[in-house]
């Protein structure tokens, strides 16, 4: 069943909410009171009601089946988390109320920055980051300010990331006014460790590194790699999205990490509900930590307190913050929601967690290495990766097999990343399948690589067919894009 | 652990298929010395556990609905249909991810497409994106744009820009070396921003309400700015006053920011909230965020996807507009929402609402000794000019159970001038009761 | 995708709940303490989170589509509803908490028994009753304790009841010890008033008429109906599941009646939620109002009490009541949802919806009567009644035109209700849908009635097929029952 | 109004298409003056002030999560865990009706057929039907049962039956002739029952863990009554305590009812709650209530069905088994995912954690002066006799915000010697300090 759009099933004068009628007496918005329409309808509770929930059911998620894709960390999302989070005392607090009407949720954030700090090792922590994308800016925006202040800000303008790094790093390191250099792989899916040592200088501000990496595996040079940063006067950087591999089980700041963010909306399973919102804490150590952003929760005499200007941080000696991420003090929200689940696990249960992650992988992997083409030997973190050798000449692409598993009723992986591998399938299960969906999912694909290599390539191509739509024509919506509905034109208004 | 479905039988199956002799044969990459590091941290608890000990945060504070509530200075108070609520947690939307596959997220996809529709026409604007992270950090993204579609390196910030806006700016610009030149506090919309613009200036970045509460016509700066080569940028923190003012793609902006929270979203002490971010149609490939695009399906089917990808991260990596990736997805849906039940009509009406409660509150309190009104014009916000320091009389009022509105002092701390400033909002939430006990505690803390 | 029993997917190990480890000090069980296994696996949060979710995914409901099923009133139910039956002050409350303790549920209990009092122009309102049937009973159960009052309850032992009645009227009279006779129809879906008046006689305890009656039509002749039934000595029971045509419009008090259960479920939007919990307080004239079950609400210097007791009934003067019909005090959640819909709705709204269902009834009659059969002439009330003449040599029954409606995405109808009518096919479209809905709803059924016209028959049997399942097996299901999953046998489990 | 799709315009033209000139044209068969009505009643209102009346009502009443809770006696408070309430408002569970049309219900109907099988396993019984309205209405539909399966007219209650199901029990057996026993209260279990079973007991009715907490065998009462060809019908309010004793089934009974309201419901001041009727496979066609069975579509796959509704009101009419229709749907979907959360093991822990919350309180209340405890045996409820009247002791210790239990002249206000009787229940959710708040109040109450 189709559904329409909202704009083309309501009228202007309709509404859902019953507002008292305004008295009309008053008008002091000086001279610039609307006189035009806006041009949008509203519906009716009931047609809304429906509107939004046949639209829910056009979607997949992971209260459906798995949802394994590579990076981002789908997991269970716990109810009991939604509900603190709409706690009063939480939802319906202002961020600028006075501080004596907010010490819970402080007392909250601080509680919070503990276990983050705990778990990584890490001296500080900034809670502002609005995500993971906005994390990195933060530390990156926190060795700019180290640098600064060594006055090697000038001087050191090149930060090097893996080949296979997450779009954000580079685009996060342009953002700060860096530029971006490529460090070369080892062949094992790791960074060459050499190639890096080359590179370093004194012109160069830092590396930026995910551990474990994008293909799935823990760099095994990891304090080589920061020693070497270190030695040569950068910075370490390392990109937290794969932390749910090690989380309770190794911490960073025992490998020589200066910041990383943490995306509570991965390792700590705040929803991702369709994109968003997410958080993304970064840690900072001993070096970076004078540079961390405002606002910051400081505790005097039992007493907590909101440190958020520049002037006030001048009076409390921390003047060196980089300065403001975002208004107010970060995604509280998410803050309630992850730390219900971080103490619902506790360190046992984390590491746990991390464990049936990676063995989950691992498993999928060992079950999957039959038909498909595993990348890189030996075991993987908490994602496998695979490329496209098994589908060789077979016609069938990494996109056809990933949308021929919509008809079998799963979410794709991740697909095309990272760059380093051709036709790169990056599967993560997460802790939070069981073995009989894992069996069943790995059934399912080891059925389509067979059928694939039958040459079934014509169904593979066709796919999906079982979904509320076919493949959809994403070259037409770039060459003209279409972004907002607009009202049918008078000449088809007036047939 | 109740999240975790293996019991220990699972996990030696697993291992066994896997070929590993234990779990740890599988983390042999990590050094030795770091693995199965010490946690000074607790077991395990249960939901009742957990849920009382949060619980026991939560009471610590003084939720807005408790009592008579006046704080605004971008976040407000409103009411919120329960459909909202609801709806946003149904599976199918909150644990659904970035609708990358979009034959199975055409639901996410088409409230995006929606959400888009609804921020452009409230803007008064050609197109929007599908959000930022919030108003603030659409504001610095919003200069860099201007930057890169100028590139010219000055910013111009108004004096009536919310002071934590205009840090957020800041922040974003110097990293590149953009020139920021800020506008001092301007009380009462006076400012001659206008003479301030230049040939080199990329944009002028302008707010209305202003943080204080004044109305602003941005339709001067707007020919000002457009007659240099420069853009104008308008930021609205209250979308609720869209409703009862002049949009600002009618009075000449290029880009407006906005924060979305007032409509769907509860305050959350300060987030996640929703950037709202339109432009014009010729600036959408500098725009940054995520956009949703109309196309077909291989059966020539209306469907939805998301677009112009070239711009960002993922693709484009250091050639991108932003480096944002997770945008404000689900609050951008109870926007959607509350904004598909009200309809204009209601919109409307919710913002005379607003505005009344407002000029109530303005006329109980300017009769009281040792309170001036600063504005002239506002819409559910206004400044008072108190004749005490502002940051007292809060605390005072706060034992008292009113939460009064933000002191001057906490967003300008640098200005002494700012001291006995007291920024009031009322909004729909507030009662006749409440108005009255605001101003019997004001005039009494003022005694 | 098929979703297995959760019995076929958890182990009895298993469990999605963490508690804490009992010490084991403790043993008082009077050493009854079980020693066997009761065969129920636990499953994970996550594996039951899908579980339930998958399977929500297998049913239709109001907020997908049309739900028009005749005598059931599906209409919207809000979620401020939900939110205020969760408030803890209501829901976390204990019934026998000190009635200190409940004042606010309480005045709750009174001021929808007011509102249902003036609502239906009645002196008194039994608040207990679970259900419609519960209600029917407790009406019953009050013309019984009325007549032994009169000491004519070994006389007066017949109940008549029209042939169009709901089973549950039989149902309940029997169960009060009655016996049922029929009132045959005037042929206009009315009751025939002289048939009525034969019948009656110094053994007839009462009537039991539904009024808007099953066929949708208001009986013209109600006052003349309760005036022969008093002259005669009996009771008028009028079952209230149709009281949304009529409500904020019509006052049943008004028109003789003397005892009407009222479903919140129906008339007041309580949630369906897949087949109760219902609610069904009963409003009483004069003459049964001091039968009235137990307990009941009391006020007295502005505090209110509960009177719970026989023993505290006879010392309030007032212990003629009919007894208890339950535990304790009827269904709470449902009074906090119906007030607050009744709230949101006053009496303006109240009489718009029940003029909007009707308008909505008869516009789908209006609609659908080129293709199909009305049963009879004239405007309906909120429901629109076709028989089974336009199928008529097709070959294609009332039911398959029904299962063939899922196909099309509604749920079908009422059919084969009431009994008058030949393959009876009763609309309830009430007041929550929109004109656009009620067009495309009409233009399906048009759609299918003339494909079934031109001999579409087979499509028709076959239907439906865009559905979970196909037709099931009920004649299986009811020679062998299965009523419960059992262990697989041994001899399985060996393989 | 905004639950009202329709606006003024929509309403004309479906009058047009009608031919009605006016609304009231359609409600002509109403006598004149009774149509359009005056009611004594306000306008509507808006969501934000029904909200806020309702809330306004709900914070005068204490609920049991304010502080130390020990009330029992038939509804019990339980944690219950988030997920529970979350999945039970999905919509496709909240808004669907009685699975009438199977395929498109199957999703009920499962669960139903899981409930089912849950409580048959709980109870020790062969089949157990998809509810009734709660415990005391299924006591009354058991008894009318057995009056059908043996034909005979007599039916004894246990003086350990909670009195409200003895009352309901009472009100329905009597409206059909049949007589009703009732034995005296007794407080520690030691009625001799068996003697007064004959060849015309229909069935005797008896409650385990009865209504003062006494656990009781139920093996030679049922011995007893099968000798005489009746039937047993066991109660069991809190079905928690069937995850630590022995079933009914286990020990004869032949009917088995409960109050499922423990697993998954809320408190609810009483309702809605969720009856449990659990019988023998022999008995299934003299059952009340819906019964949910499984078979095949016609691709043969398998599927669940409502059945032998040959049984039920609307088939079989004035012959019908019960009047029930509607039963506790929504309930039980909450029980069984409370109930597939537990799983066994969890069952086994929550009842003995229950069981050693109960003791704890027991042995902490008997050491105070005044207090005497009854009971031999218990499960998490026990009875306590004070040295003063317990109505009072209960209402002061209320004012100190302790709800400290049921006083027996609530229950019993017929029998003098009840008036000093406290029934205290524990649960998981009390913690030591409750229990050290309970018995330091209640020390100085009777002190």
């Amino acid at each position: 069943i189709e559904e329409a759009l909202s704009f083309e099933v309501g009228d202007l004068s309709g509404s859902g909410v019953d507002l008292q009628e305004p008295s009309g007496e008053y008008d002091r918005l000086g001279g610039l009171k609307r006189n035009n329409m806006i041009g949008l309808p509203g519906l009716s509770e009931p047609e809304a009601m429906r509107h939004f929930v046949r639209l829910s059911q056009k979607n997949y998620a992971i209260d459906m089946g798995p949802f394994p894709l590579g990076s981002c960390t789908m997991k269970h999302n716990p109810r009991l988390n939604e509900k603190v989070a709409r706690l009063p005392g939480f939802a319906d607090l202002h961020p600028l109320a006075p501080e004596s009407a907010a010490q819970g949720a402080l007392e909250l954030i601080d509680t919070l920055a503990f276990w983050l700090k705990e778990l990584t090792g890490m001296p500080a922590v900034a809670m502002s980051p609005k995500a993971g994308a906005h994390g990195e800016l933060c530390g990156m925006m926190a060795i700019k300010a180290a640098l600064e202040a060594r006055g090697e800000a000038g001087k050191r303008v090149r930060v090097l990331a893996p080949e296979s790094a997450h779009g954000t790093n580079p685009a996060t390191a342009v953002l700060c006014g860096f530029k971006v250099e490529s460090i070369p792989g080892d062949g094992t899916g790791r960074v060459d460790l050499e190639a890096l040592k080359e590179k370093l200088g004194d012109d160069v501000a830092g590396i930026m590194v995910t551990n474990p990496n994008t293909c799935g595996l823990f760099e095994r040079d990891i304090r080589a790699i920061a020693d070497a940063v270190h030695e040569a006067g950068g910075y370490f950087y390392c990109d937290g999205a794969n932390f749910n591999a090690i989380a309770g089980k190794v911490k960073p700041g025992d490998l020589g990490v200066d910041a990383m963010h943490i995306n509570l909306h991965k390792t700590f399973s705040t929803p991702h509900g369709g994109g968003g919102p997410g958080a993304g804490p970064t840690v900072l150590s001993e070096a970076l930590a004078p540079f961390a952003p405002l606002p910051y929760v400081s505790l005097e005499d039992g007493k907590y307190g909101l440190v958020e200007t520049l002037h006030h941080a001048e009076a409390e000696d921390s003047g060196e913050t980089l300065g403001r991420l975002t208004a107010f003090h970060g995604q509280m929200g998410m803050f309630t929601r992850a730390l219900s689940y971080m103490m619902s696990h506790g360190k046992d249960g984390l590491k746990q967690a991390s464990e049936d992650a990676v063995l989950n992988a691992n498993y999928v992997l060992a079950r999957l290495k039959s038909e498909m083409t595993p990348s890189f030997d030996g075991p993987c973190m908490h994602e496998a990766l695979f490329d496209d050798r098994f589908l060789k000449d077979t016609g069938v692409e990494t996109i056809d097999f990933a949308k021929a598993m919509i008809d079998e009723g799963y979410h794709p992986m991740t697909m095309y990343f990272p760059l380093v591998v051709h036709g790169a399938m990056l599967v993560e299960p997460t802790e939070s399948e069981s073995k009989r969906e894992l069996d069943l999912f790995c059934d399912a694909l080891l059925s389509l690589a067979k059928r694939a290599k039958a040459g079934e390539t014509e169904s593979f191509k066709a796919a999906p067919v079982y979904a509320p739509r076919r493949r959809l024509d994403e070259t037409a919506a770039a060459r003209h894009p279409v972004l907002r509905w607009s009202p049918p034109q008078k000449a088809e208004a007036a047939e | 652990m109740r999240y975790l479905p293996h019991n220990n039988a699972d996990r030696q199956a697993m291992l066994k298929t896997i070929g590993a002799v234990d779990i740890d044969a599988l983390f042999a990459d990590v050094p030795a010395d770091a693995l199965n590091a010490d946690f000074d941290l607790p077991n395990h608890q249960g939901e009742m556990e957990v849920e009382r000990a949060l619980g026991r945060l939560a009471v610590k504070n003084r939720a807005a609905s408790q009592g008579p509530f006046f704080i605004g200075a971008g976040a407000y108070k409103h009411h919120i249909p329960a459909t909202v609520d609801h709806v946003i947690q149904r599976s199918e939307f909150l644990t659904a991810y970035t609708p990358y596959q979009p034959e199975i997220a055409q639901g996410t996809l088409q409230y995006l497409f929606e959400f888009q529709t609804q921020v452009a026409a409230l803007m008064g604007m050609e197109v929007a994106n599908a959000s930022m992270y919030d108003g603030s950090t659409g504001c610095g993204e919003a200069a860099l744009m201007a930057r890169r579609i100028t590139k010219r390196g000055k910013v111009l910030l108004s004096g009536g820009l919310h002071p934590h806006y205009g840090a957020v700016t800041r922040t974003n610009l110097e990293l590149v070396g953009a020139q920021v030149v800020q506008s001092p506090m301007d009380l009462d919309a006076s400012e001659d921003i206008v003479s301030q613009i230049d040939d080199d200036t990329a944009c002028v970045i302008v707010q209305t309400p202003d943080v204080f509460g004044n109305v602003r016509d941005l339709t001067p700066i707007a020919e000002a700015a457009h007659a240099h080569g420069a853009l104008l940028v308008a930021v609205v923190t209250e979308v609720v006053s869209l409703g009862a003012l002049k949009s600002p793609g009618e009075m000449g902006a290029d880009i407006v920011v906005g924060e979305g929270q007032s409509l769907g979203n509860g305050l959350n002490f300060g987030g996640p909230y929703v950037g709202l971010f339109a432009t014009r149609q010729k600036y959408i490939r500098q725009m940054p965020g995520r956009l949703c695009g109309e196309t077909t399906d291989a059966e020539g089917k209306r469907g939805f996807v998301l677009t112009l990808s070239t711009r960002e991260q993922h693709i484009r990596r250091d050639k991108a507009t932003s480096n944002i990736c997770t945008n404000s997805g689900l609050c951008t849906l109870a926007f959607t929402i509350h904004m598909t039940l009200l309809g204009e009509a209601g919109l409307r009406k919710l913002a005379m609402l607003n505005h009344e409660a407002a000029c109530k509150t303005a006329d109980a309190l300017a009769k009281i000794d040792g309170v001036e009104l600063l504005n002239k014009s506002y819409f559910n916000e206004f400044t008072l000019r108190l004749s005490k320091d502002a940051s007292e009389v809060v605390e005072k009022l706060a034992e008292d159970g009113v939460l009064a509105g933000v002191p001057g002092a906490r967003l300008l701390p640098h200005r002494k001038d700012a001291r006995n400033l007291l920024i009031v909002a009322a909004t729909e939430c507030v009662s006749d009761e409440d108005i009255e006990a605001f101003s019997s505690k004001l005039a009494e803390a003022l005694s």
